[in-house]
C-alpha cells in the first residue's frame, strides 16, 4: 500500500482548501456534486429492488451480506494490521443466535440487539486474550475459531440444531407493503448494511481510524505516543466481531438457514481472500470483496461447474497480478496507464536497470518498503 | 586516478522525480560526503550507486559502466553499501551478519582474519558475537553494518546516515572507527550524513544536494568555512 | 491513512461497477418469474413439449467433490443414453429429451441456496444434489416457491416427511434404516456380542447409531461397550481405534463416511491385532477402493448394507445393468474410472425412477410430477439388488427404504440373512 | 498402560504426517519470509506425478524421484513467475497469493485426475514390529524416520551451510541481502524449489495412508501451520518436536480429559500456542527477537 499514499495524499491532506484546489477537485467540492452523488446513490439504491430481477436482488443482498463481514474483517485487518482468519466466527454465531432467537420467538429488535452483542462479547474475550500476541501467532489464535467452532457447534445441539443446522423464515415482506420477499430483504439489507458502512466510515476517518493506522504501522512508535496498541487492538478486535454478527443477522435475512458448515474454516480463508482481493483497508474494497466473495463462483459456476477451482484459483491470481492493490486500486491504475502512455515524455529517463526492480510500475514503488524480520 | 564518476544521474520513484542530474567523482583513496537535508537525494544518491533504483546518466567505477547492473553485481566489483538503518539480519547472529558479508568470499583464512579485524575496530561487538543482531543496541547495530560491509573486502564503501539515532557519543565512536578505517586500509568511501561535522572528520570533499541536484561542490575546508553551509548544517 | 476516501466519485464509480458486475452475473438467469405467480394448468418453468430440464446442486469442488461429482455423474449418464435413443416419454403422451444442469456448490449451504435460486426459474425439478445442510438450507423456499425438490442424496428424515416437507423427496435409505438393518441382524445372532461404536460427529453417524440402538433395544445378547466419535476433517482415527481395541468388543460398528479414514481403520486395526466383525455403511464399503487397500479379508466378517450392484464386484462383472451403466457412465457422465463412490450408482437410478414418474405425469406442470413421483411402488430400478425397490408411497420413508444386509467375500459381497 | 503407550506412539506417528508439510513450511519461510498456504497442495501435485508415473510402470523410488526434480522446477519456477511479483509488496497480498495458487493447483489435480480416491504404493511395509508392547507398523517408523532425516538435513543447511545462510538473510532483509553481493533472485528461487522438494517428500510419505486425492493435505494445513507457530517458525527441530507434541497431546486429551472428547480434540494445538506464545512470544525454540526502536 505504500504506493498509494503517495499519488493520492494531495487530495486529502487538504479537502478544505478551495483556494488550491484542481479544478476536478472543486468540481466535487461544488454543493451540488458534494450531496448531489450520494443523494443520487441512495435514491438509486432505493429504487434498485424494485426494478431488478429475483434472483439479481438476491445476488445484490448476499453481497451485501458478505460485503458486511469483509468490512468487519477490514477494521481488524486492514485497518490495524492484525490478521484475523476467524471472522467466518462470528458471522456464524451471529447467525446461531438469530436462528436460535426466531426459533423461541423472541422480539426481532432484542434479537437483533443480541446478534450485536453476543459476538462483540466473544469477540471482546478473545481479543483481550489475543491481542498480546502479535504477527502469526494473532493469527493462529484466530484461526482456532472456525476450526474449534464447528465442532462446538455440534456439540452445542440443543441451541443449534447440531449438524442439521437451524432454519429460520422471519423476514416475509409485511403485509400491506406491496412487496416481494426478495425486495423487502434486500431493503433490509441495505439500510443495516448502509448504517454498519456509514458508521464504520466514520469509525476509521476519525481518530479511532488513526490510532489504528498508528497501531498497524508500528505498536513501538504508538506506544511513544501514548497510544496504548493492546487497547486499540483489542476494540479493533471486538468492533470486528460486532460487525461479523450483523453481517450474521443479514445471513440470517437472506440465506435463512445456517448450519456448522456455515462457520467453516475454509469460509473464514475465502473472507481474508475476498478482503485482499476487494482492498485492505478500504470501505470501497470491503464491497468489492463482498462482490467478489458472491459473484465469482456464479460466474466459474456459469463457464464450468465441473472446473470452479481451477477457474477461481486462476481468476484470483490474475486479479492480482494485474492489481496487487485489490480491485479497489483499478482507477488509479487504469490513471496512471493512461498518464504513462500519454506521457512518453523523457522526464524520467529510459529504464536502465530493469532486473533489481521486477515487475515494473508498482514493484519499483514498492522498493521503498524494506521487509524486515517479523518483529 | 579517479575510481568512482557520476554523470548527471537521474532517479525517479514513480511519477516523482528523486535526482535531477547528479554529478560527482571519487578518486581512489578519496573520500567524499553527500550533505543535504532530508529528502535532498542523498540516500537516493547512494542507491543509484548500488544499482537499487532505476537511473539515467552514466555511472562508471573503476573504468566500467555500471549503470543497469543488479545490486549485488555491483557489490561483487567491490563495492559496499551500508544502508539507512543499518539493514542488519536481525534473525542471524553478529557472527552470521559478518559471514554473509563475506557471501563472495571463497579464503575461509582471510575471512577469520578480517572478522577479527572488525572485532579489534569495533570491541563492543567483541561480546555480542554470539547474540542476534536485533538484540543489539541502535549504536552496536551500526558498527555491525559498518563491519559486515568490511567482510567483502571492497575497494568502495557507500555510508548512509551512520549517525543517524545514535546518542552523540556514539556518533562520535562509529566515525573515529571509520576514520580508523580509512587510514588503516585505504578503501575510498562516499559517505552519506545530515551531520556535517561527523562527515567532515572523515571525508576530503563533499557536496551539497537540494532537491535532487548538487547546489555546492568543494573540499572540506571550503565548505567548512561557508556560512550557509555553517548555519544549515553544522548547528552554528 | 484516509487515502482511501479522497475521491468521492471513486465510490461512486465503485459501487456502479458493482451493480453492473451483478447485474451481468444474473443476467444469464433471464426473468425469472417471482413466485407463485403461474398460472393454473399451464407448463411450469424448464419444460416444453421437447425437452425438460432438471438442476442440481452438489459439491463438486472442496473435500466431498468426489461423491459430489458422482452424484451428477450418474444421472447425467442416464439421460444421456435415453436422449440418445430419442427420448423419453411423458404421461401426456409428448416425448422429451432431459437436459440436465449442474452447479456446484462446494457443501457451503449459503452458496447452495445461491445455485437453487439461479436455477429454479429456468428448470423443471431439483434432484439428485448431495449433502444435508446444503440441502436443508433451500429446502424452505423450495416449498415457498413449488420446486420439486426430488429424490436428493440425503438421508436426513426430514426430507421424507410429506407434513414437512411437501415439494420433497430423499432416494437414499434414510440412516436409521441401515442402521436398523445391521441392528436386526446382529439381535438375531445366537452368540453374545459386546458392540464398540464409531461414528461421524453429525446427522450421518447419529442417524446410523440411533437406528442400529433402536434394533437391538431389549436384546440380551448385545451389549455397547463403548462409543466414540470422530470429525470428518479428522486426519486419522489411530487413537479411537486404539481406544476401541482396548475394550475388547468383536463387533465394531463403524458409521463412517469418509474414504480414507475408512481404509486407515481397517488397517490400524489390523496392527493391533484386534480383529473384530465390522460393519460399515453403504456409502463406504466399496470392496475396490476400501476393503481391498484396507485389507479387510483379514477380519471374521465385514458387513454392510446396498440396495445397488457394486460394479467392481466381480460377481456382477457380466451383469448386464452394470455393463451398461458403466459404458454410458464413460461415455455420457464424463467419468471414464470405474467409480469409487455408490453414488454414481444411486444417481443412475435416480435417472431411472424419474423415467418412471415422468411416465406417470399427465401435466407438464410440477404439480402433476409430484403427485407422480409419489405414487412408485415396487420399481425394481436398474442395479438393484434383488429384495430391495424403489416405492414412493410410504410416509416418512425415502424412495428407497430397503436394504440387505450383506457380508464381504474377499472380492465382493454376499447377501446374508443371519450373523454367524 | 499399554493404551497410554500405544496412543502416545499413535500420536508420533500422527505427528509425523503434520511434520512432514510443517518442515516444507519453514522452509520456504525461512528462505522468503513467507507463509505458503500452497505447500500442501505442491506436495499432492508431486504425489499424483508420482503416481502416474507409477501406474506406467516406473519402479516407486525411481517416480519419487522423478517428483522431487519436478517439485524443484515447480518451486522456482512458482517464485520467479508468480511469487516475484509480491515479495517485496504486502505480505497479506502474497500469502493471499499463496491461498489462490492453492486453490487453483487442487482445481488442475481435480481436473487431470478426478476426485477418486487413488491408492498410492507405499516404500514401506504396513507389517507391524511390537516396540515396548505395542504395535507400531513399518510404515509409521519409516515414515518418522525420514522426517527426522530431513529435519536433520535442513538444521544442517540452515545453521553450517553458506546457502542456508545466504537463503535465511535474504528472507529477512533482501535488500541488505543484495548489498552484500548476495544473489537474491536465484536464491528465492532455490528457496522456493528446495521447499517444493521437501513437500514432494511429505507428500509421498503420507499419500499412501491419507490415500491421494487433491485435497489430501487440506485437513494437515492447520496443524501443520499450528506446529510450525509452535515450533517457532525458524526452527526445524522445533517444528518437529511441535507437531509431534500435537499429535500426542491430541490423543491423550481425547481419551483421558472427559469434556474434551474426540470432536474438541482440535481445540488442544491452539491451547497449547496460546499459553506457549504468552509465556514464549517466540515460540517453543524459536530465536528470540529484541526489537528495539
Amino acid at each position: 500500500m505504500a504506493s498509494s499514499s503517495k499519488t493520492s495524499v494531495p487530495t486529502t491532506s487538504a479537502p478544505a482548501s478551495s483556494a488550491t484546489s484542481s479544478p476536478a477537485s472543486s468540481f466535487r467540492q461544488s454543493p451540488w456534486v458534494r450531496w448531489g452523488a450520494p443523494l443520487l446513490l441512495l435514491v438509486g439504491l432505493a429504487v434498485l429492488p424494485l426494478v431488478m430481477t429475483e434472483s439479481a436482488n438476491d445476488t445484490l443482498a448476499r453481497i451485501g451480506v458478505f460485503a458486511v463481514a469483509v468490512l468487519g474483517l477490514n477494521v481488524v485487518m486492514g485497518y490495524t494490521g492484525q490478521v484475523s482468519l476467524g471472522q467466518i466466527f462470528f458471522l456464524g454465531l451471529g447467525a446461531y443466535v438469530t436462528a436460535y432467537g426466531v426459533s423461541q420467538e423472541w422480539n426481532i429488535v432484542l434479537v437483533f440487539v443480541l446478534t450485536c452483542a453476543i459476538p462483540a462479547v466473544a469477540g471482546l474475550l478473545v481479543a483481550l486474550a489475543a491481542a498480546r500476541l502479535g504477527g502469526l501467532a494473532i493469527a493462529m489464535v484466530t484461526i482456532a475459531l472456525p476450526i474449534v467452532g464447528v465442532p462446538l457447534a455440534k456439540r452445542l445441539s440443543d441451541f443449534t440444531g447440531g449438524s442439521q443446522g437451524m432454519s429460520a423464515r422471519f423476514v416475509a415482506a409485511p403485509e400491506g407493503s406491496g412487496l416481494y420477499d426478495d425486495q423487502w430483504q434486500l431493503y433490509l439489507v441495505l439500510v443495516i448494511g448502509g448504517i454498519v458502512f456509514l458508521l464504520t466510515y466514520f469509525l476509521v476517518r476519525g481518530k479511532y481510524g488513526r490510532a489504528f493506522a498508528i497501531v498497524k504501522g508500528n505498536e513501538n512508535v504508538a506506544s511513544s505516543m501514548g497510544i496504548s496498541p493492546y487497547r486499540y487492538k483489542v476494540l479493533a478486535f471486538t468492533i470486528a466481531s460486532l460487525i461479523g454478527g450483523v453481517s450474521g443477522f443479514l445471513y440470517m435475512v437472506v440465506v435463512q438457514y445456517t448450519s456448522p458448515e456455515t462457520m467453516s474454516f475454509g469460509h473464514s480463508i475465502e473472507l481474508l481472500v475476498a478482503m485482499v482481493i476487494g482492498g485492505a483497508g478500504s470501505i470501497v474494497g470491503s464491497i468489492l470483496g463482498g462482490v467478489f466473495y458472491v459473484v465469482v463462483p456464479d460466474i466459474t459456476n456459469a463457464i464450468d461447474p465441473s472446473l470452479t477451482a481451477l477457474l477461481q484459483g486462476a481468476l484470483l491470481l490474475a486479479v492480482l497480478f494485474v492489481l496487487p492493490g485489490g480491485l479497489v486500486s483499478l482507477p488509479r491504475a487504469v490513471m496512471r496507464g493512461l498518464r504513462r502512455s500519454s506521457a512518453g515524455r523523457g522526464s524520467a529517463a529510459p529504464p536502465t536497470t530493469p532486473s533489481s526492480t521486477p515487475g515494473s510500475g508498482t514493484a519499483a514503488e514498492q522498493t521503498e518498503t524494506e521487509r524486515h524480520g517479523h518483529a | 586516478m579517479t575510481l568512482l564518476e557520476l554523470e548527471d544521474v537521474t532517479a525517479s520513484y514513480g511519477p516523482v522525480q528523486v535526482l535531477d542530474g547528479v554529478s560527482l567523482s571519487v578518486p581512489e583513496n578519496g573520500a567524499f560526503g553527500i550533505l543535504g537535508a532530508n529528502g535532498a537525494g542523498k540516500t537516493t544518491t547512494l542507491r543509484a550507486i548500488s544499482g537499487a533504483v532505476r537511473t539515467g546518466g552514466r555511472i562508471v567505477f573503476d573504468g566500467k559502466d555500471i549503470s543497469g547492473m543488479r545490486p549485488d553485481q555491483v557489490a561483487a566489483l567491490g563495492i559496499a553499501h551500508v544502508p539507512e538503518g543499518r539493514g542488519s539480519f536481525g534473525d542471524l547472529t553478529v557472527r552470521e551478519n559478518l559471514r554473509v558479508g563475506a557471501y563472495l568470499r571463497k579464503d575461509r583464512k582471510g575471512i577469520d582474519e578480517d572478522i577479527d579485524y572488525c572485532l579489534d575496530l569495533f570491541p563492543n561487538l567483541q561480546d555480542r558475537i554470539k547474540s542476534n543482531a536485533s538484540a543489539l543496541s541502535g549504536g552496536e547495530q551500526q558498527m555491525l553494518a559498518v563491519a559486515r560491509a568490511i567482510m567483502s573486502k571492497p575497494r568502495m564503501l557507500l555510508l548512509d546516515e551512520a549517525s543517524l539515532g545514535l546518542a552523540p557519543s556514539t556518533a562520535k565512536n562509529v566515525y573515529d572507527a571509520i576514520r580508523r578505517l580509512r587510514l588503516e586500509s585505504g578503501i575510498a568511501m562516499v559517505v552519506v550524513e545530515q551531520n556535517a561535522n561527523l562527515a567532515f572528520t572523515v571525508v576530503d570533499d563533499a557536496t551539497v544536494l537540494e532537491t535532487g541536484r548538487s547546489v555546492l561542490t568543494g573540499t572540506s575546508a571550503e565548505l567548512k568555512g561557508m556560512d550557509e553551509i555553517r548555519r544549515a548544517y553544522l548547528g552554528g | 491513512m484516509n487515502r482511501h476516501f479522497g475521491s468521492r466519485h471513486a465510490i461512486g464509480i465503485a459501487a456502479v461497477s458493482a451493480l453492473a458486475l451483478t447485474l451481468t452475473a444474473c443476467g444469464g438467469g433471464g426473468d425469472s418469474g417471482r413466485s407463485g405467480d403461474a398460472a393454473e394448468g399451464a407448463p411450469s418453468p424448464g419444460i416444453t413439449d421437447e425437452s425438460v430440464t432438471l438442476g442440481i446442486t452438489t459439491p463438486l469442488s472442496g473435500a466431498t467433490a468426489g461423491p459430489g461429482t458422482c452424484t451428477v455423474a450418474g444421472v447425467t449418464a442416464y439421460f444421456g443414453m435415453k436422449n440418445a435413443e430419442g427420448g423419453i416419454e411423458f404421461g401426456d403422451g409428448k416425448t422429451r429429451t432431459v437436459e440436465i444442469e449442474a452447479l456446484d456448490d462446494t457443501y457451503d449451504p449459503q452458496q447452495a441456496a445461491a445455485n437453487y435460486d439461479s436455477l429454479k426459474g429456468d428448470v423443471f425439478a431439483m434432484t439428485a444434489g448431495l449433502g444435508t445442510p446444503t440441502n436443508r438450507a433451500w429446502r424452505d423456499a423450495a416449498i415457498a416457491d413449488g420446486v420439486p425438490q426430488a429424490l436428493i442424496m440425503t438421508g436426513d428424515p426430514i426430507f421424507s416427511d410429506t407434513d414437512e416437507s411437501p415439494m420433497q423427496l430423499g432416494f437414499v435409505p434414510i440412516y436409521q434404516n441401515e442402521g436398523e438393518a445391521f441392528g436386526e441382524l446382529l439381535a438375531g445372532s445366537t452368540a453374545e456380542h459386546k458392540v464398540a461404536i464409531l461414528s461421524q460427529n453429525d446427522d450421518f453417524g447419529e442417524g446410523y447409531v440411533e437406528g442400529f440402538k433402536s434394533a437391538i433395544e431389549g436384546s440380551d445378547n448385545i451389549e455397547i461397550v463403548q462409543e466414540l466419535t470422530y470429525e470428518a476433517t479428522d486426519t486419522t482415527v489411530d487413537a479411537q481405534i486404539t481406544e476401541l481395541a482396548s475394550s475388547g468388543a468383536d463387533v465394531i460398528f463403524n458409521a463412517m463416511s469418509v474414504t480414507p479414514l475408512t481404509i486407515a481403520a481397517l488397517q490400524k486395526a489390523q496392527q493391533l491385532n484386534w480383529t473384530p466383525n465390522w460393519f460399515l455403511p453403504s456409502n463406504t464399503s466399496s470392496p475396490g477402493a476400501i476393503l481391498e487397500p484396507g485389507g479387510a479379508a483379514a477380519f471374521p466378517g465385514v458387513y454392510s448394507v446396498s440396495f445397488a450392484k457394486a460394479p467392481a464386484s466381480p460377481a456382477f462383472a457380466q451383469d448386464e445393468d452394470v455393463v451398461e451403466y458403466l459404458a454410458a457412465l464413460k461415455e455420457y457422465g464424463n467419468y471414464p474410472d470405474p467409480p469409487a463412490f455408490p453414488h454414481c450408482q444411486w444417481s443412475w437410478m435416480v435417472g431411472a425412477t424419474l423415467e418412471q414418474a415422468f411416465a406417470e405425469m399427465e401435466e407438464p406442470t410440477r404439480e402433476s410430477f409430484m403427485e407422480a413421483l409419489r405414487g412408485i411402488e415396487g420399481f425394481e430400478a436398474p442395479l438393484m439388488l434383488p429384495d430391495t425397490s424403489v416405492t414412493t408411497t410410504e410416509d416418512g420413508q425415502p424412495a428407497v427404504s430397503t436394504v440387505v444386509v450383506q457380508k464381504y467375500n474377499g472380492k465382493g459381497y454376499d447377501t446374508v440373512e443371519s450373523f454367524e | 498402560m499399554e493404551k497410554f503407550v500405544q496412543l502416545v506412539i499413535d500420536g508420533l506417528s500422527t505427528g509425523s504426517v503434520y511434520a512432514a508439510l510443517a518442515l516444507a513450511i519453514v522452509l520456504v519461510h525461512s528462505a522468503t519470509g513467507l507463509v505458503n498456504f500452497a505447500q500442501g497442495g505442491m506436495a499432492v501435485l508431486a504425489a499424483y506425478v508420482a503416481w502416474v508415473l507409477t501406474n506406467q510402470g516406473v519402479p516407486l523410488v525411481l517416480a519419487i524421484l522423478a517428483s522431487i526434480v519436478f517439485s524443484f522446477l515447480l518451486g522456482a519456477v512458482l517464485e520467479r513467475f508468480l511469487m516475484r511479483r509480491f515479495e517485496r509488496g504486502d505480505p497479506d497480498t502474497a500469502v493471499v497469493v499463496t491461498i489462490g495458487l492453492l486453490t487453483l493447483i487442487t482445481g488442475i489435480a481435480g481436473w487431470l485426475w478426478g476426485y477418486n480416491n487413488q491408492q498410492f504404493p507405499s516404500l514401506f511395509p504396513l507389517d507391524t514390529v511390537s516396540l515396548l508392547g505395542v504395535s507400531v507398523s513399518i510404515r509409521s517408523i519409516g515414515t518418522t524416520l525420514v522426517i527426522v532425516v530431513a529435519m536433520v538435513a535442513m538444521q544442517a543447511l540452515f545453521v553450517g551451510t553458506k546457502l542456508g545462510l545466504a537463503l535465511r538473510a535474504v528472507a529477512i532483509n533482501p535488500q541488505s541481502a543484495s548489498y552484500s553481493g548476495l544473489p537474491v533472485e536465484r536464491l528465492l528461487m532455490v528457496g522456493w524449489g528446495l521447499a517444493a522438494v521437501l513437500g514432494a517428500i511429505a507428500g509421498a510419505l503420507v499419500a499412501p495412508q491419507l490415500t491421494l486425492t487433491p485435497g489430501m493435505l487440506d485437513n494437515a494445513l492447520v496443524y501443520a501451520l499450528a506446529a510450525v507457530i509452535l515450533g517457532g517458525l525458524t526452527s526445524p527441530v522445533g517444528v518437529v518436536i511441535a507437531a509431534w507434541l500435537i499429535g500426542v497431546l491430541e490423543n491423550l486429551a481425547a481419551v483421558y480429559v472427559g469434556f474434551i472428547g474426540f470432536d474438541l480434540k482440535v481445540a488442544v494445538p491452539f491451547i497449547l500456542i496460546f499459553v506457549v506464545l504468552i509465556v514464549r512470544p517466540q515460540g517453543l525454540f524459536g530465536r528470540k527477537t529484541v526489537v528495539r526502536v
